[in-house]
């Protein structure tokens, strides 16, 4: 009898592996069809607007420069249909799209904002402003946020986690731009403590010396506070929300009844359970945030992505502004995946249901 | 009424709705009678708050105080509009979803995460590109149709979980047909959920308004409290010294999202007794 | 046989919306060394409070805990629970008395494997790393599991080798007693078998005592020595399982034996009635609004437990020798 | 003689990587004259997915339910009314059974309205007092009331009443009474018992608590992981299992006599597993890695249900080699 015990615990495990290899290839698949879709509709949503992009362009081309020949214009708007077939079928125009997402590397020809440099070196410029300044600190947030919250379920019942509770939610609520804009009159304009915009001061030249460093950290520091505020102050409540419910679980009491030090029971027992959705929270948060940090840039004139697309869409640049939402769809799908498959290293119940 | 933060959300959100609806009025016939104080050139532009003129003029000459009660039931009923639309259309999604099984199920989970990663806000800006002049309704027709993925995700479990209930089976049992479990089972069970859900998709569509707004929709902007907001950043009303004609819009949205946020988390605690604990209680 | 713990006037509650409400009230109760006390009632009469108040679990805010639970251990010392310190508590706790919740399939902790959380448990009472391993193995092995129980998470094991992991834990220390609360509770008749004569198993081999907390008059006639039947937060009677099977002396536990189907054929009539719950305890007797034995005493004042003699303790007017002389050998 | 309830072959697969066999080849019926059929096993025995397949809320992957002699899941509308009407359900939580937003008795208003089961307001009032009454509830009581108002037990009794109300033919009580108190327990197999002999209504009881199952009587199906293993008279089997799985089921259960007590330790027997066979493997007994008496054979084949041999028990069946003479030589 044990024996046969024995073995269909050998078999579980043979199976957990197998299982663990179909929850990868399964996240994968639905990864890869997800983003495939998503570019589908972005490419009919481009293609559905009202109007022809290339007679915008025109007219907009002769506006923006002004003395710009005719010739010249015809040029570059005969190259524009060349490379995006946009003469072919819709059809077809939609396989050179794919083609180009897939072959190319998000590459959709020359952008116009800074022609004849392509759409993609462009992001690519532009994303360590985007990465380096919000990524970092929607991290910051997040880590800070889940410690703060978790002390903050810990002790719920404690009369100052109910003021630090009102604190939080009138942060979270208050949208990021608000924020930036408060702190960019106040800290920036009537205090005089830090810029109020600008990626470093204007005088000085990009290079790796202190003084330019300290004068584009300075610059960071209130836009990254305005994330990380607004953020911060979401992270907190969720974990303390996850944290409380955590508490009220059977296992907790049980390791209560144990005897296990309290130290080891919000480690081990309650820091652990309750981190699991707040990872999560933080894939779906950082697909969400995106809009609120285009604005942000804009505010704090950082030549990020947002500002580009603001640019771009000032110049009807029709390649650029794809490109950089197909790149957006593409960086959360991806940090969603990342997330996704990190997962079951916290959950092992995962491994077993998809 | 049993719930303070109900109490102190519905308290809130009341004064707002009155300064909305009665404000204008009140400010025309009480402060400016005879005048026009929201046409352009009505005033010096840029003048400092003063017993004529409470918070300022602003940059086209207009009286700020004015500006800023009529820029509230725009704010108010873009999102209440969009937030109608895409709740609608995340319910009805979410339901379908929610009551499709197997592949289908799938097939929609899907489309809805899909739809989720689409950063709205460039495709907001890119159809801005396209159409000349907004109104109201169009932008919050566009905001709603670009808000329902949300509802619909979390829709879908809701309906799922309630459709395991036994009471669904009990009602085929008893002769209802499908329309009938959704609307007469399902649906009324979940009317506070939605409207809870509801009250989120109008916060997020003014904040998407306000947004949009700032960042630059600019040409035809509607007037709005985000509209008065970016306005207000643009023409420097600050370096000026006109602190209200920032603070005053800044601080009824806000007002207008705490007061939800008040109302929701105090009917989440009467609906969700979770935090209330009792060990005889299992 | 010596007294284990002695409980005296006994009374737990829970803070609700408005007020604090004795669950459990005025309970006295004797645990012997050595036994399995059965401790029955219906859903809601407050057993559950009493077993997480035996062990002080009923979190501080929401609780009031009055009285006194005199534990005395083999080797003549006696500490009473209810006035120790809480860092005192927390060492006593498992090493002297442990812990078997309702609903135990969640009771472990999901995301940690079962090596890791009978170690910390072991670890934490003293032991080394080493000894603590050796310890979780040896007491799954008197559970019937393999060792390699120790690599699986909990969602990995079967209801069953889950409850058995809970048992292993519970008396990985030796403890003088373990409170187990419905400890069978959604297992399969097969498995409840398995894990009962486990519990009676260990109990003969290392003297553990247990209080087995159940709704489920079966399970107590077959694995306990003596019975406690509690309603409504009290204790209406208590006696060895045999006499109080063979003859209930309690209208409640009368009618709780009577209204067990037994056979078809045989019809039995239930009990009517509902139980009243804890914000709404009738005055006198609890008892009196559904008992059909009820005279004048009953509605306005609280019988005590009382022995009968034999072992068999009662608390019901009708067995107060100022009231009304009853003959009580006809039941 | 014409069977109100025919369960022909019934297999119920629940897709996955690894099919699940829920129900794996369940026959059985129900005859005319009023009876009560005991359906008992484990959790995961797949006994209460063969009462929504008869309660048509679930179609089978295969296999036929004929109520009357006819399929149950035609498309003929009238005749599905009819069936409704004629074939009830008392489900297992009486917490879950009740939409929360509705008044209790609205359960018994849709199916007077859906039903057509009184002409009047007047009458529809009558009926629902009447029927409310015949369960031992107080209409004052229970009438106006949100279900978390009431107790388990009325709630519970409630459900009775609907049923009471409707009369049908048959009712299928999937495990009624595992919610509800044990004072309570008693009265509501009382009343199963009574609508068997007072108005004819047959009940397929659902449990996995055997000693409901002998309260009531009747007749007895033992399922397994989907399969039958052992069927017969409830009197018969209860006290005399032949099936090696029936005989550890019937000797489990927690007597309520102390001086019936168990004696043989069961604690070294292998752990059920409790969950419903996979794909793999199935074309053996399901039981034989727990079974004390497994020969070779039962984990070559599937045994069959049928009457054991040499015995002179004509209404049991076990599916079981020990009582197949040819295998156990063989």
């Amino acid at each position: 009898m044990v024996a046969q015990e024995t073995e269909t615990m050998e078999a579980a495990e043979v199976s957990g592996r197998r299982e663990a290899v179909h929850y990868i290839v399964r996240r994968f698949g639905i990864y890869l069809f997800t983003l495939w879709a998503a570019f589908t509709v972005a490419f009919f949503v481009f293609r559905m607007v009202p109007g022809d992009p290339m007679t915008i362009l025109l007219g907009q081309l002769s506006r923006a420069e002004g003395q710009l020949d005719p010739e010249e214009a015809e040029v570059i708007i005969a190259h524009y249909r060349e490379v995006f077939g946009l003469d072919e079928p819709l059809y077809k125009q939609y396989v050179f799209y794919l083609g180009n997402s897939i072959f190319r590397g998000l590459d959709f020809g020359p952008s116009f904002v800074a022609y004849p440099t392509p759409t993609r070196d462009l992001i690519v410029q532009r994303l360590p402003w985007t990465v380096g300044i919000f990524t970092t600190s929607v991290l910051l947030a997040w880590i800070a946020g889940t410690g703060l919250g978790a002390v903050m379920g810990w002790l719920h019942q404690r009369r100052l986690t109910g003021l630090a509770v009102a604190v939080s939610t009138l942060l979270q609520i208050t949208p990021v731009y608000l924020v930036a804009l408060g702190l960019i009159i106040y800290v920036g304009f009537a205090l005089r403590w830090l810029p109020p915009g600008g990626p470093y001061a204007a005088h000085l030249q990009p290079t790796w010396n202190w003084e330019f460093i300290s004068s584009l950290l300075r610059h960071a520091i209130l836009p990254m506070l305005s994330v990380m505020l607004t953020l911060g102050a979401g992270f907190t409540l969720g974990m303390r929300a996850l944290m409380i419910s955590v508490l009220g679980e059977d296992y907790l009491t049980f390791a209560k009844a144990k005897g296990v030090l309290p130290l080891t029971i919000l480690k081990d027992y309650a820091l652990r359970n309750a981190l699991i959705p707040q990872v999560t929270g933080l894939a779906i948060v950082l697909g969400a945030t995106l809009n609120g940090i285009f604005i942000v840039e804009v505010l704090f004139q950082l030549p990020g992505l947002g500002t580009l697309f603001v640019q771009a869409m000032g110049l009807r640049d029709f390649n650029t502004m794809q490109g950089i939402v197909l790149f957006s769809i593409f960086a959360v799908l991806t940090l969603t995946l990342i997330v996704d498959l990190a997962l079951p290293l916290l959950d092992p119940r995962i491994r077993k249901t998809v | 009424m049993k719930n303070a933060r109900i109490l102190i959300g519905v308290v809130m959100l009341a004064v707002i709705l009155a300064v909305a609806l009665i404000g204008p009025s009140v400010v025309d016939r009480v402060l400016f009678p005879d005048e026009s104080p929201t046409s352009r050139g009505s005033y010096r532009p840029y003048q400092l708050a003063s017993t004529a003129h409470p918070i300022g003029t602003d940059g086209d000459g207009r009286d700020g105080l004015a500006v800023f009660v009529s820029s509230i039931t725009p704010s108010l009923a873009i999102g209440l509009i969009a937030g109608l639309i895409s709740t609608s259309l995340g319910v009805a999604l979410g339901f379908f979803a929610g009551y499709a099984e197997g592949r289908l199920d799938t097939l929609l989970r899907i489309l809805i995460d899909m739809v989720l990663v689409i950063p709205t806000l460039p495709l907001l800006l890119m159809l801005a590109v396209y159409i000349e002049r907004w109104d109201l309704y169009k932008l919050a027709l566009i905001l709603g149709l670009f808000g329902w993925a949300f509802v619909a995700r979390v829709i879908r479990p809701q309906v799922q979980s309630l459709r395991e209930r036994s009471y669904v089976d009990l009602a085929r049992l008893s002769g209802e047909n499908t329309p009938e479990i959704i609307f007469l089972e399902l649906l009324p069970p979940l009317l506070p959920y939605i409207v809870y859900v509801l009250s989120l998709a109008v916060v997020g569509a003014m904040l998407a308004e306000a947004g949009l707004q700032i960042i630059g929709l600019g040409a035809g902007g509607l007037p709005t409290l985000g509209f008065m907001i970016a306005k207000g950043f643009r023409e420097g009303v600050i370096g000026v010294g006109l602190l209200g004609q920032m603070f005053l819009p800044a601080g009824a949205l806000i007002v207008v999202f705490l007061s939800l946020n008040l109302i929701n988390t105090g009917l989440d605690q009467i609906f969700n007794p979770r935090l209330q604990t009792t060990i005889e209680g299992r | 046989m010596s007294t284990l713990l002695k409980i005296r006037n006994l009374s737990a509650g829970l803070q609700g919306r408005r007020a604090i409400t004795q669950v459990v009230s005025n309970v006295d109760l004797d645990v012997e060394a050595g036994e399995i006390l059965g401790i029955v009632g219906e859903s809601g009469c407050g057993k559950s409070t009493m077993a997480a108040a035996i062990l002080r679990l009923l979190a501080r805010p929401q609780a009031l805990q009055s009285g006194s639970m005199q534990l005395t251990l083999e080797d003549g010392e006696t500490y009473d629970l209810l006035q120790m310190p809480e860092k005192k508590l927390r060492q006593f706790r498992w090493r002297r008395l442990s812990y078997i919740p309702q609903g135990s399939m969640n009771s472990l902790n999901p995301v940690l494997r079962v090596r890791r959380q009978m170690t910390d448990t072991l670890v934490e009472h003293g032991l080394t790393k080493e000894e603590a391993l050796g310890r979780a193995g040896e007491v799954l092995e008197q559970v019937n599991l393999e060792p390699r129980v120790l690599d699986s998470y909990p969602h990995e094991l079967s209801g069953g080798m889950r409850q058995r992991v809970i048992i292993a834990l519970a008396v990985s220390m030796r403890p003088a007693l373990v409170v187990a609360d419905e400890l069978t509770t959604a297992l399969d008749v097969v498995t409840q078998r398995q894990i009962l004569q486990q519990m009676a198993a260990i109990r003969d081999e290392l003297g553990t005592t247990f209080i087995l907390i159940t709704h489920d008059m079966g399970v107590v006639a077959q694995v306990a020595d003596r019975m406690a039947v509690m309603y409504a937060g009290r204790i209406g009677e208590v006696g060895s399982v045999k006499d109080v099977f063979a003859s209930p002396l309690h209208p409640y536990s009368q009618a709780l034996i009577a209204s067990i189907p037994q056979q078809s054929g045989q019809r039995v009539e239930g009990l009517s009635g509902e139980a009243p719950s804890p914000w709404n305890y009738p005055a006198g007797c609890r008892f009196h609004p559904r008992c059909p034995r009820v005279f004048e005493p009953c509605s306005e004042q609280a019988p005590a437990l009382r022995p009968q003699g034999s072992g068999r303790w009662a608390a019901c007017h009708l067995f107060e020798p100022q009231f009304e002389p009853q003959n009580v050998s006809d039941q | 003689m014409r069977d109100l309830l025919v369960v022909e072959d019934l297999q119920q697969v629940f897709k996955g990587r690894k099919p699940i066999y829920a129900v794996d080849g369940v026959s059985f019926r129900l005859p005319e004259e009023p009876t009560i059929l005991n359906l008992v096993g484990e959790s995961g025995s797949g006994k209460s997915t063969i009462a929504r397949i008869i309660l048509a809320l679930l179609r089978p992957t295969a296999g036929h339910v004929l109520y009357k002699g006819v399929d149950i899941f035609t498309r003929d509308r009238k005749w599905k009314r009819q069936f409704r009407a004629e074939a009830q359900a008392v489900f297992q939580d009486p917490y879950s059974v009740y939409n929360p937003v509705y008044k209790v008795e609205r359960v018994l208003k849709l199916v007077i309205r859906k039903f057509g089961l009184a002409s009047s307001a007047a009458e529809a009032r009558q009926r629902m007092e009447e029927s409310l009454r015949a369960v031992d509830l107080r209409p004052q009581e229970v009438m106006g009331r949100y279900p978390h108002q009431l107790s388990g037990g009325q709630r519970q009794r409630l459900m009775l009443a609907r049923v009471y109300l409707m009369r049908p033919r048959l009712i299928i009580a999937d495990e009624p009474v595992s919610m509800i108190d044990a004072g309570m327990r008693a009265s509501f197999l009382n009343i199963l018992l009574d609508f068997r002999d007072t108005y004819g209504i047959s009940t397929l009881f659902i449990t996995h608590d055997l000693s409901n199952a002998m309260y009531l009587g009747g007749e007895i199906i033992v399922l397994y992981q989907g399969r039958i293993m052992e069927r017969g008279e409830t009197q018969g089997v209860t006290k005399a299992p032949l099936h090696p799985y029936a005989q550890l089921l019937m000797s489990s259960v927690p007597v309520p006599d102390p001086s019936r007590r168990w004696e043989e330790d069961v604690t070294g027997l292998a752990l059920a597993e409790g969950g419903p066979s996979t794909s793999s493997q199935r074309q053996r007994c399901l039981f034989a890695e727990r079974c004390p008496q497994s020969m070779d054979v039962c984990w070559q084949a599937r045994p069959i249900l049928r009457i054991p041999d040499g015995a002179d028990m004509a209404a049991r069946h076990v599916a079981c080699y020990l009582y197949q003479e040819e295998q156990k030589r063989g």
